[in-house]
């Protein structure tokens, strides 16, 4: 049993740690644009999103942003991949109104699809350090800026830690083990890996004291391509009110 | 728990993510001068994974582990706050768990109200006997949680379930999901208790500060009731309107000559339609050449 | 005992570990494994004794390619010392790690007894064998690992830098025992020294490959300094 | 630069860093700290560096005792070269980590470009450059540590066991690079060879005490073997 449990987990950490780090050699044109105006533009793709129910105004914005998610450089196949299991969720969320009226369950999902690709334009496009840096420089308070930067790499570090921790438990693991064991064991395992990253992350404290914690803006770089970028994305609110 | 976009009216979003940067703030200015420490760190990626583990619920949105009580108790309600606001925003802007447009009441249904029910309610009983005090408060607060997240969804319009079947759902599946919360709170809170004791001395918090949130939490579903009462209606109708623009400007714009009989309105729409898409397609493509010219500069 | 044939390993984000090779381990071998950093030591010792599954080639331990039914008896033949101590002690204390298999081994508690005071008093434990093994200093942790691994007498012990952040004093101990070590021993490290006083056969790598196969004598200083070893 | 007189320091679980510990650093000194596992070296360098604060007596750097105001000054111009390079790398990237203090400094693109490329070249990283530095090799982990130490050009640079698993090759680079450096230098290491050619200067520890300060010259081995070190 605790076998299947480790695997499970060992499989699960994988998974999120290669999600987190993926995408960093790639660079399209899109993960060239500053960051702060991707941010922008996504929250006003998604407001867009959300605000109708109309059909035709769905479906412009669907295609809009494929469109320019396949011209300016990402990959559609992952794109698909990230938000498919999320819309296939929401879907399965409001099936049971399909009685009541047809069109809504897909109406809806079509909404939170597409609300989903625009995070997404902004997501495979920029790496974690430049959202914060962005956030930074639109006046989110440092703290929370520093909180997040914080967090998001004790994340990368808990997960490489517990794939292993659990390589190591199966290097020693020479009897199977009983189900009583898991449950003893088991919670006490989980309290000392917790006990365990605490202290390891107040050693990687020191590392982060000895080489300054200060988050490093990322130089703006407002150019024509922002420009152009910024008159798209209003295009696109305008066809969407007008259409 | 994460409501994603799409789920909320955007007046109702609106009101949450006001009073929602209200509290956040005031937290944030608690702990100014403050570090964060390590413990913060990693209890938000502990919470972090725990969350990932969601499924969805007809009716409502997901259920999962939230961990807001088990952060109030080891991090105080201030930092407990700002820990699982980070562990949302983190969730939204890397895993598009919960939408950017509901970020407002997601944090305010996991990072406030469960964050400030679990601190106070395992203050109130820790006296009394720790771990039950650590098991209500986990349970409570992310039972209480899950209703403010139906209550939200369900007097939105564009979620089209009642309040009757959202807050019965999200509350039923999370008071019985809360039992492993509560459990696994417990079970944390002993641990370090035991371990590292001085991790869990927490400062006084304030009369003041307490009764004033509490108003706040409990006024919010009323605040909520009232703004969607107001009427809502879609947004893009609305400024369509008052540009005055609701006639499918574009098809008689572009074609006013082509008094075609049999042409419908619905072949204007896609006629326009197509044309936008060409325009986007055009910008897309400047966008580009731009691009190659910075990167040959 | 062991036999790698035309194994490779690539890590799951696309690194590769080691390509193509092949070895064989026998009976009462000591061998050295010598290669620049990231040349595929460790991953090659991880391979061997069955704690990752080639993506190519095949790897058979006493004969047996390592699955859910065999995987236990495999364990408990081979010890596996890992580069970084950080990544091998989970127990609550130094006392639980040194008595990880033997508890496992349902030994009985006097010989569980009499084997905690032999290693931990070999391995100067004895004032730290109630600290959690995350408290401690870096050769301390390396000398919790080495004790824990060889407490259970493998038939095999694989040791991925066992000399690293030790003290002399622990070196030579642990020299020591490997020499009279009734078992197959194979060592990967940079210090040559100890290579040198232990091993017979040497297997030279880089980038991934056995780029040589000799024994001890026949070390070529001219090669190890052209593959970036000295 | 730096001067410690009387300093103690107690882990928060009660264990014994270092004890009454004195010692007084001058600018471009070269100095080895020598000890047995677990005596205190590495507590005594995150002392000295102001990492970590003592439990008693007083740490001045640079005339100063570390505390909010000061402490980004003091950080520009101390480096630290931890003994685990799990502890020390947190970036998404080595290219980050190598940048994480000059992009701090806010020095100009081009500036980082040749910054990054001269010591990505020197200590071999260019392959590397985008992968995570978890997933590197022992060896390659420490060598990406050093770097981005080094990448800064601190005045005192403070090197906890800086040859442990890297490759001979590197280690050789390395002392060559310690022993030009223009700068205040301290070490402590297992392998005396490297303190040997590098330092003038060499403190022993022993139990959390300073046993002894003399020179390279005056090391006695029967002093080193006494405490455990060779
Ligand atoms: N977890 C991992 N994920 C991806 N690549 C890895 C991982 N671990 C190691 N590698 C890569 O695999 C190759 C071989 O690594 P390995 O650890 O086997 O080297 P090594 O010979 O043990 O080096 P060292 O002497 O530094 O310990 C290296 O190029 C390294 O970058
Ligand atoms: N995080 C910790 N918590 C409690 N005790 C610790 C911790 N780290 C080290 N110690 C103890 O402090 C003492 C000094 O440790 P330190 O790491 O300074 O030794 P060291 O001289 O660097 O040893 P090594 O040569 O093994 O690196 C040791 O007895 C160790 O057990
Ligand atoms: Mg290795
Ligand atoms: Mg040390």
């Amino acid at each position: 049993m605790h076998v299947v449990i480790e695997r499970t987990l060992k499989n699960a950490s994988s998974y999120f740690q290669n999600f987190f780090l993926q995408d960093y050699p790639t660079k399209g044109t899109l993960h060239s644009i500053d960051p702060r105006v991707k941010l922008l533009s996504t929250l006003l793709f998604v407001i867009l999103a959300v605000s109708t129910f109309e059909p035709k105004k769905l479906i412009f914005l669907l295609f809009s942003l494929i469109a320019i998610s396949a011209i300016l450089g990402l990959n559609l196949r992952r794109l698909f991949s990230r938000v498919w299991l999320f819309s296939l969720f929401s879907f399965v969320v409001v099936l049971p109104l399909l009685l009541q009226d047809p069109k809504y369950p897909f109406l809806f999902t079509l909404r939170v699809l597409i609300a989903l690709v625009s995070v997404q334009m902004l997501i495979m496009s920029s790496s974690f350090a430049e959202i914060c840096s962005a956030l930074r420089s639109l006046k989110v308070p440092e703290v929370f800026v520093q909180g997040l930067w914080l967090a998001y790499r004790y994340i990368i570090v808990v997960f490489q830690d517990i794939i292993n921790i659990l390589l190591a438990r199966e290097s020693r693991r020479v009897s199977k083990g009983s189900h009583m064991d898991l449950w003893k064991r088991g919670g006490e395992s989980v309290g000392l890996f917790f006990l365990r990253s605490i202290e390891r992350a107040e050693r990687v404290q020191l590392a982060m004291a000895s080489r300054g914690d200060k988050i490093f803006g990322i130089r703006s770089k407002f150019g024509i391509l922002e420009i152009i970028y910024i008159a798209l994305s209003l295009f696109i609110v305008l066809w969407c009110i007008v259409l | 728990m994460h409501i994603p976009d799409g789920y909320l009216d955007l007046n109702i979003a609106g009101l949450f993510l006001v009073l929602t940067l209200l509290v956040l703030g005031y937290s944030i200015y608690r702990l100014r001068g403050e570090k964060l420490t390590s413990l913060f760190g990693v209890l938000s990626a502990a919470i972090f994974a725990a969350q990932m583990l969601n499924w969805p619920i007809p009716g409502g949105t997901s259920a999962h582990f939230v961990g807001g009580a088990l952060a109030g108790i080891l991090l105080g309600p201030y930092a407990g706050c700002l820990a699982m606001a980070i562990v949302l925003t983190i969730q939204t802007l890397v895993f598009n768990d919960g939408g950017i447009t509901a970020w407002g009441a997601n944090v305010w249904n996991m990072a406030i109200v469960d964050v400030f029910i679990g601190y106070y309610v395992y203050r109130a009983l820790s006296g009394f006997n720790r771990n039950l005090a650590a098991f209500i408060a986990g349970w409570l607060g992310i039972t209480v949680a899950a209703i403010f997240a139906g209550i939200e969804i369900g007097l939105s319009s564009s979620f089209a379930y009642g309040l009757a079947v959202t807050v019965p759902v999200m509350g039923t599946w999370h008071a019985a999901l809360g039992i492993i919360e509560g459990t696994i709170t417990a079970g944390v809170v002993s641990y370090i208790a035991t371990r590292r004791a001085e991790l869990l001395e927490k400062k006084e918090v304030g009369k003041a500060s307490f009764v004033l949130l509490a108003a706040l939490i409990a006024l919010s579903p009323v605040f909520a009731y009232l703004a969607e009462s107001v009427g809502y209606s879609e947004p893009l109708e609305n400024a369509a309107k008052i540009l005055g623009l609701e006639e499918n400007p574009i098809y008689e714009g572009l074609l006013p000559d082509y008094s075609i009989p049999g042409l419908d309105p619905y072949a204007g729409t896609l006629i326009s339609g197509a044309v936008g898409v060409l325009i986007v397609l055009a910008l897309a493509y400047a966008v580009r050449y731009a691009r190659s010219n910075r990167k040959n500069a | 005992m062991i036999s790698a044939k035309g194994v490779s390993y690539v890590y799951p984000d696309g690194s590769l570990g080691i390509q193509d090779v092949s070895i064989e381990i026998f009976k009462d071998d000591r061998i050295g494994i010598i290669g620049p950093n990231g040349s595929g030591k460790s991953t090659l010792i991880f391979l061997l004794s069955g704690l990752l599954k080639p993506t190519k080639g095949e790897v058979r331990i006493f004969g047996m390619i390592p699955d859910k039914k065999n995987v236990e008896a495999i364990r408990r033949k081979i010890g596996v010392v890992f580069q970084n101590p950080d990544d091998f002690l989970f127990n609550p204390t130094v006392k639980d790690e040194l008595l990880y298999v033997p508890r496992q081994l349902e030994m009985s508690e006097e010989e569980m007894k009499s084997l905690l005071s032999e290693y931990s008093g070999k391995f100067g434990l004895d004032e730290i064998l109630h600290k959690p093994p995350f408290r401690l200093s870096g050769g301390e942790k390396k000398k919790v690992e080495i004790a824990s691994v060889l407490i259970f007498r493998p038939e095999i012990v694989f040791l991925d830098e066992p000399t690293a952040n030790v003290d002399g004093k622990t070196r030579r101990m642990v020299a020591e025992m490997m020499r009279k070590y009734d078992g197959t021993v194979v060592i990967t490290s940079h210090e040559l020294g100890i290579i040198r006083e232990l091993c017979n056969r040497v297997v030279l790598m880089s980038k991934g490959r056995i780029v040589e196969e000799t024994t001890v004598e026949n070390l070529s200083e001219r090669r190890l300094e052209e593959i970036g070893v000295i």
